[in-house]
């Protein structure tokens, strides 16, 4: 018999990127094509720089298991950074861009590890109103530096994003985050989570990982402003504040805590409902508030609650259902 | 002399913290949710007093008293229709509950009142002289207020039979229904309760600065929140401590060091507190039996 | 031959005014199976909380094979060769069978953060070993036919096989095993003990046992040592034990010291 | 006094507790025995409210009590002492004794408390102690004593005897057999079942959600497949 | 989207929800009160005007999101917009590029009109005011020191901070203090009590009127002897429902028109308004009144030539065009566009007297 199952790792692996590489041919030419405008394209980089942001801020809540409200200040150090790198040097975009990004997710690293260190000898709701204070410093002193613009935030930056880069840095995110957490690194995360005691006994460095797990978390958040700056070409201290933290939290507990495809899924979702409901005007957010108390209350664990997808495992899954009839059939 | 009167600018917005600071932590100290709404059931509250004394001419006192009927059914409601289902459920899918419920609330209120800011006039002008300065009226009531409510309501939790039901109920619902004490009632109890200090909260905020807006409660509540966590979350003289201690905190930097600063310099203090005494200043360190 | 794995002298903890344990010795031999008795709140789980330093000893000194782990973290001590159980099961309640033991696992097994997301070579082959190593474990407790259920479903039975079998994973010279058998039935209790000896035989490992079935602790432990009050009021064979009567009065009661 | 008839209980899908029907007679101690997950303490759970039934018919004192609140139970003197311990882990000692006695009148809750320390002289040791930090089996002792607080009338033990020293759990035995003769109905879940066989009146034997053998607990100590199963050889 | 060709689509793109909603609101009110009147008056070369209106939350990826959506989907001629200065902006960079001819009635920002020939704005530059009210309280006010206070996360405030001090640099006025506060602040006491212990001639206060009014109010409970000056967005501090107008009397504020105006235009609009809204126009409400006349002249103008008014590159530049021959008077003034697409008008200096805007002077 023909073997169909995607058993082996490797052929699940040609199948994945077959599949991402599928949909990023679909979806690019439908741009080329015009099929879908200039909005619609637009909506798709939203989404594709939120999905970022929630895969990663999934990393360090839905895996680590902290309540972390300050993201969105990650992904402003790195919007920054990224911002000043490219407006500060003369080069060219193919080699600029990609290090903008890299120095942005870096810079926000560093100020994960610079929080995650003092911040993590708490926990829950005490480490969630720290992170949020330093969201809130983070904000306040980018709005009080003479070389970030202050009020005013920095302008001028080249439109570097476009779907192309998005798509793969939302692809290598996603990558990177599902591939860790299928290790040694990604179960001590877990474990963490679980039981911090139980965790240090059987052998785990939690503060190291938690750590880790915070500047992981940071680096990509700082990546996704990287892209975020470079793609409206304007930054302004007052959008990081504490409401696009909630926002990036919401995607990710709609989601599922610890379902990347829920955070996938709750991300573009939340990025397009907004612009479906526009035309309620000022309903929009009435209805946008609605439907998140209805989902909770419905749905509390999440659209996905833990469920991971796998390409390989749905498509088995499909040919065993395809073939089950013809067993009985043949019985 | 400007520092005594910076120190009572903090305390007067302090004291406002305080009184708010004290609706979260009885919630909190329940059922263990930041209720990202407290904020907009002071709003809620404050357009209702505002209503009802600028619009149909009632006394103040009545208004009052319906502004504080208003929120309790309203918390109550929210409570029962939106959190009571959640209750087993992670702690965090009730915190994104009630952050939609703050921003439903925020923008029904946007329809209702338009974005336009209302002026309150102020139930308890004038002021008194104090060591050469002046405290305004109503700060004196919302300072004499916040501290009459943080010992009723410290006797209540260590003395009487609900405080000991809802001591229980925050331990462990299961078990507290057990102990033959209905755990509905306990917390529909405390969301009323925390409703009606808002109400109370609302209309002192209003004497002290007079702004009605749809938005005013969020960051009204973010602040006394971060003072609830200042203090000892869940801890009732905690949160009045926290409310002072961030007003004066507040006040002071932003008279001596920066008012550019002053959240920065606020949050950094908080951060430096929890650090060194992590559940808050009146929180008890507790660590784990294993 | 038999040598030392574990040196412990004059432990000590005081909670408050509580002096929770004092002066506590012991010296434990390569594959000697050791039991720690006492009255309830006697400073048993107390004594496994400082050797593996969940709690900070105010004093003393512990050694494993000539390492001194006073002050290293948990996962030190872990590393350095001591693996426990607790007494209220502290399994990773949402994670899968095999993958609580995989996560034991964690410094058996050597990739670096690179390799593992860019699946080199080594991270397929350790993973490898590591899954083998997992399930043959979990053969051995019975346990491999749950190897993929959550961890939380599992009958409280299999819970505690489950902690100890994670226990062994990291491992371990000495394990540290907190009342293995509360809850379990007699017959239940009676597999284990058979399953506590060939732990001992395959993994040659040293074993400290707290419990309170006294059928268990008579029935494998070479020596005993009794706490009552932080202090420790007896030593010995189970059989000097059994007739000890300081321990028959605080202990074990009349009923059985006859 | 306790009639249960037909109960269903699911987890989700398990159907943990599978079409069980039993009773227990004013006066009586009967015990529950059974191996790990045979549905012991979730038959305990259902009686007692914390969780409902799907099908089926609980009766207490002559009422139907399937779908009351497990607060309402209480006050009619229903008790249960959970697995697991559950005391409230950040109240002290003395506060947790407060909580058993929630529904007496505060004179009574001090004489209450002054005869759950005299059984249990080490909690008064520890009556300020946080519950938390309590060692394992002092928990377990606090657990029994919040329950006597309640003064109840039928009284559900879960392995009430989990994690005691020896002499421990002869004076938890002793202790459950005075009560039964101060007038207390016991139901008792037990993994000890040698000892509870020993003390109650009558015995059911579960296996899998089903209950497989009831009779007394005198011959149930003798049946041969309750010895090899149970009683360890 | 659809609608066929029988109406003439603009787009309006601004905050109607969120914390600065109001200020969208007061804006999208005045240009309904525009268009709805020229409808009633059959509309454009006989077709009616449609106003489609989106919210941006005054966020700039929103604005961004709903101009493309406005330009690709409902192929609109023009577009209205937006309010704050970061989302224009964002706004801008993108109809640069496009071409597609844009109004602003109120970003202030210097940059908003830099990024193409397309853009233009009915309101002042940041610099103009703050540099005036500098200049009026030494020329008029004989003020030897000054004082300001200002919203540090607002652009616009800041702005017009830092032009204020530039200009008092220059005419020798002393800065005594320099206070900041954030957007959701309530409380300024600390900042006035400094200022106070500074004792300054004059506070510069470049906030909103709401700010206006509660700076105003708070700095009487302190005691403060200076006089307080503002910029166009005090106006409307008198119209706060419940204000207690003694709290802002002796108010100086900048501003394009005087309410007492006698001119048909000023006074049509001041009615309409009130009539259809309840309250008194803001200076927000009066340039967008503007923004939506300047560019329904410019359509009409272009409808008059003879070309039809759709989607399309020829049309746009037509609009923009003439656009920048604009010349004509509005409610806040007589305007004219210069080289950047910034408007050339007067300014008016308001005082608060005895509970009523008066006319003190015009610049
Ligand atoms: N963190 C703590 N704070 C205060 N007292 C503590 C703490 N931990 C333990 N104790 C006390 O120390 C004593 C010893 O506790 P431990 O848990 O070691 O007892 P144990 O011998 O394991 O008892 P058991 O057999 O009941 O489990 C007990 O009286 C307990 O109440
Ligand atoms: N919360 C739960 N969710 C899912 N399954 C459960 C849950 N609680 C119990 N079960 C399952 O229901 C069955 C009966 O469990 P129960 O706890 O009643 O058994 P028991 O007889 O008390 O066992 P033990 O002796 O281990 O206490 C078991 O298979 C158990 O795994
Ligand atoms: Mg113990
Ligand atoms: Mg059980």
């Amino acid at each position: 018999m023909m073997n169909i199952r995607f058993k082996s790792t490797k052929s699940r692996y040609i199948l994945n990127a077959a599949a991402v590489l599928a949909l990023y041919g679909v979806l690019y030419a439908m741009i080329e094509n015009g099929i879908l405008n200039r909005y619609a394209a637009g909506l798709l980089m939203t989404a594709g720089y939120n999905i970022i942001l929630a895969v990663s801020l999934n990393l360090a809540a839905g895996f680590l298991g902290q309540l972390p409200l300050g993201h969105a200040g990650f992904m402003s150090v790195g919007a920054y950074a990224s911002a000043l790198f490219t407006l500060g040097l003369e080069m060219d975009g193919a080699v600029e861009f990609p290090l903008a990004l890299i120095i942005g997710g870096l810079v926000a690293a560093v100020f994960g590890v610079l929080i995650g260190l003092p911040a993590l000898r708490l926990s829950g709701d005490y480490l969630a109103i720290i992170t949020l204070g330093f969201g809130e410093i983070i904000r306040v002193v980018i709005l009080n530096l003479s070389f970030t613009g202050g009020a005013f935030g920095l302008q001028g930056m080249k439109r570097y994003s476009n779907f192309t880069n998005i798509f793969i840095f939302a692809v290598i995110t996603l990558f990177v985050i599902s591939t860790l957490i299928k290790s040694r690194h990604g179960r001590a995360i877990l474990a963490i989570r679980e039981d911090e005691i139980a965790a240090e006994a059987s052998g785990i460095p939690t503060t190291y990982y938690k750590t880790f797990a915070f500047a992981v978390s940071a680096f990509f958040a700082g990546v996704a402003g990287g892209l975020y700056a470079h793609h409206l070409c304007i930054l302004d201290p007052s959008t990081f504040g504490f409401m696009k933290s909630v926002e990036i939290l919401v995607m990710v507990v709609l989601g599922g805590m610890g379902s990347l495809i829920g955070s996938v899924v709750a991300a573009f979702g939340l990025t397009l409902l907004p612009e479906l409901l526009r035309e309620f005007a000022q309903y929009r957010i009435i209805v946008y508030s609605l439907l998140l108390v209805l989902v909770m209350i419905f749905k509390p664990s999440g659209l996905f609650g833990r469920y991971d997808f796998s390409l390989g495992k749905t498509v088995d899954d499909l040919f065993i259902k395809l073939r089950a009839p013809n067993k009985k059939g043949g019985a | 002399m400007t520092l005594l009167s910076q120190i009572i600018n903090g305390i007067q917005i302090g004291s406002i913290y305080a009184l708010v600071a004290l609706g979260y932590s009885m919630v909190y100290g329940i059922v263990k949710l930041i209720n990202f709404a407290h904020g907009e059931i002071i709003m809620v509250g404050a357009y209702c007093a505002w209503y009802l004394i600028a619009r149909l001419n009632m006394p103040a006192w009545i208004a009052v008293f319906f502004a504080i009927l208003l929120c309790v059914i309203l918390g109550v409601t929210i409570e029962i229709v939106a959190y009571k289902p959640l209750r087993n459920s992670a702690r965090i899918s009730l915190l994104i509950t009630a952050i939609g419920i703050s921003l439903l609330l925020q923008n029904l209120a946007q329809l209702l009142f338009k974005a336009d800011p209302r002026m309150f006039a102020n139930l308890f002008p004038g002021s008194k002289p104090f060591l050469g300065l002046q405290l305004t009226n109503a700060t004196l009531v919302t300072i004499a207020v916040s501290v009459v409510l943080m010992a009723a309501l410290s006797l209540m939790v260590s003395k009487t039979k609900i405080g000991k039901a809802m001591r229980a109920v925050s331990e462990d619902k299961a078990i507290a229904e057990l102990m033959g004490i209905n755990v509905n009632t306990t917390i529909s109890f405390t969301f009323a309760i925390g409703s009606a200090l808002a109400a109370i909260a609302a209309v002192l905020y209003c004497c002290s600065y007079s702004q009605i807006e749809p938005t005013m409660g969020s960051m009204l509540g973010l602040k006394a929140f971060v003072a609830a966590v200042l203090g000892g979350i869940g801890i009732i003289p905690g949160a009045v401590l926290g409310g002072f201690l961030i007003g004066v905190f507040e006040s002071l930097t932003k008279g001596f060091i920066s008012s550019n600063l002053a959240d920065a310099v606020v949050f950094g203090i908080l951060i430096v507190v929890l650090l060194i005494k992590p559940t808050g200043i009146f929180g008890k360190n507790r660590r784990e039996k294993v | 031959m038999r040598e030392p794995v574990l040196n412990v002298n004059n432990l000590g903890i005081r909670f408050g005014g509580l002096q929770a344990l004092d002066d506590f010795n012991i010296h434990v031999n390569n594959n000697e199976i050791v039991g720690l008795i006492g009255p309830n709140g006697a400073g048993k789980t107390t004594v496994f909380n400082l050797l593996t330093n969940v709690y900070a000893p105010s004093r003393g000194s512990i050694n494993i094979e000539g390492v001194n782990t006073m002050g290293s973290r948990t996962h030190g001590v872990t590393k350095a060769g001591m693996s426990r159980t607790f007494q209220n099961i502290r399994l990773f309640k949402n994670l899968s069978v095999i993958d609580n033991v995989k996560i034991a696992l964690h410094n058996g097994i050597r990739y670096s953060f690179l390799e593992s997301v860019f699946r080199l070579p080594s991270y397929w082959k350790q993973e490898k070993k590591a899954t083998e190593k997992a399930m043959e474990l979990l053969s051995r407790f019975d346990l491999d036919r749950h190897a993929d259920s959550i961890a939380s479903g599992l009958p409280y039975g299999a819970q505690r096989r489950l902690e100890i079998v994670r226990a062994l994973a990291t491992d371990p010279k000495i394990l540290l095993l907190d009342e293995p058998a509360a809850g379990m039935n007699p017959s239940e209790t009676a597999e284990l003990m058979a399953n506590i000896r060939k732990i001992r035989d395959d993994f040659h490992v040293a074993i400290i046992l707290i419990e309170h079935d006294m059928s268990l602790v008579m029935g494998i432990c070479e020596r005993i040592l009794v706490l009552n009050y932080g202090l420790i009021i007896a030593s010995g064979t189970p059989e000097q034990i059994k007739n000890d009567p300081a321990v028959i009065e605080a202990y074990l009661g009349q009923q059985r010291g006859e | 006094m306790l009639v249960v008839k037909n109960i269903n209980v699911f987890y989700g899908v398990i159907n943990a507790v599978k079409d069980i029907s039993f009773e227990v007679n004013e006066g009586e101690i009967v015990t529950l025995i059974g191996a790990n997950g045979a549905g012991k303490s979730t038959i305990l759970k259902t009686v007692s409210g914390m969780i409902r039934p799907a099908s089926g018919f609980i009766e207490f004192l002559g009422s139907d009590i399937t779908s009351v609140e497990s607060f309402k139970l209480v006050k009619r003197g229903l008790a249960h002492v959970p697995e697991g311990r559950r005391i409230f882990l950040n109240l002290t000692v003395q506060e947790n004794l407060d909580m058993g006695g929630y529904i007496q009148s505060s004179s009574e809750v001090k004489a209450l408390q002054q005869s759950v320390y005299e059984r249990f002289p080490r909690l008064r040791e520890r009556r300020n102690q946080i519950a938390g930090t309590l060692s394992g089996g002092e928990q377990q002792m606090l657990a029994i004593g919040r329950a006597l607080m309640g003064r109840p009338k039928l009284m559900m033990l879960d392995e009430p005897s989990m994690g005691l020293a020896p002499i421990l759990v002869d004076q938890i035995f002793e202790i459950i057999k005075e009560l039964n003769k101060a007038g207390t109905t016991i139901l008792l879940v037990e993994q000890n079942a040698r000892m509870a066989l020993t003390i109650a009146n009558r015995g059911y034997v579960l296996e899998t959600g089903r209950i497989v053998l009831s009779d007394t607990a005198k011959n149930l100590l003798v049946d041969d497949s309750v010895k090899q199963a149970y009683l360890g050889g | 989207a659809g609608g066929g060709s029988d109406t003439i689509k603009i787009g309006f793109i601004g905050p109607l929800t969120g914390e600065v909603a109001q200020y969208g609101v007061a804006a999208q009110n005045a240009m309904n009160l525009y268009i709805d009147s020229l409808n009633e008056k059959g509309g454009i070369g006989g077709k009616k005007i449609e106003l489609i209106s989106y919210d941006d939350k005054g966020d700039a990826t929103e604005a961004v999101n709903a101009y493309n959506k406005l330009v690709t989907s409902d192929e609109v001629v023009a577009i209205l917009g937006a309010i704050t200065s970061t989302p224009t902006i964002a706004v801008a960079q993108q109809s640069a590029v496009d071409n597609v001819p844009m109004m602003t009635p109120t970003a202030t920002h210097a940059d908003v009109t830099s990024y193409g020939n397309n853009t233009f704005r009915a309101c002042f530059l940041d610099p103009f005011q703050g540099s005036t009210m500098a200049k009026f309280s030494v020329d008029e006010l004989s003020a030897k020191t000054a004082a300001v206070i200002y919203n540090t996360s607002d652009a616009y405030s800041s702005g017009l901070r830092d032009s204020f001090i530039e200009t008092a640099g220059e005419v020798g006025l002393e800065i005594v203090a320099d206070e900041g506060y954030s957007k959701d602040d309530v409380d300024f006491k600390a900042q006035l009590t400094n200022i106070a212990a500074a004792d300054p001639d004059v506070l510069f206060v470049p906030d909103y009127y709401n700010n206006v009014y509660i700076i105003s109010s708070q700095s009487k409970e302190i005691g403060l002897r200076a006089t307080l000056l503002g910029i166009d967005g005090a106006d409307g501090v008198l119209a706060i429902e419940g204000a207690d107008s003694a709290n802002v009397e002796g108010l100086y504020f900048a501003n394009h028109y005087s309410t007492e105006d006698p001119s048909e235009l000023v006074q049509g609009f001041l009615s309409g308004y009130e009539e259809e809204f309840g309250q008194t126009p803001s200076a927000l409400a009066a340039l967008g009144y503007d923004g939506a006349m300047i560019l329904c002249s410019a359509l009409e103008k272009v409808a008059a030539s003879g070309v039809k008014l759709e989607s399309s590159d020829k049309v746009f530049q037509a609009v923009i065009d003439e656009l920048d021959a604009t010349d004509m008077d509005c409610v806040t003034g007589h305007i004219t566009y210069d080289e950047n697409n910034n408007p050339i008008k007067s300014l008016a200096i308001i005082k608060v007297e005895a509970g009523e805007y008066t006319l003190y002077m015009k610049y």
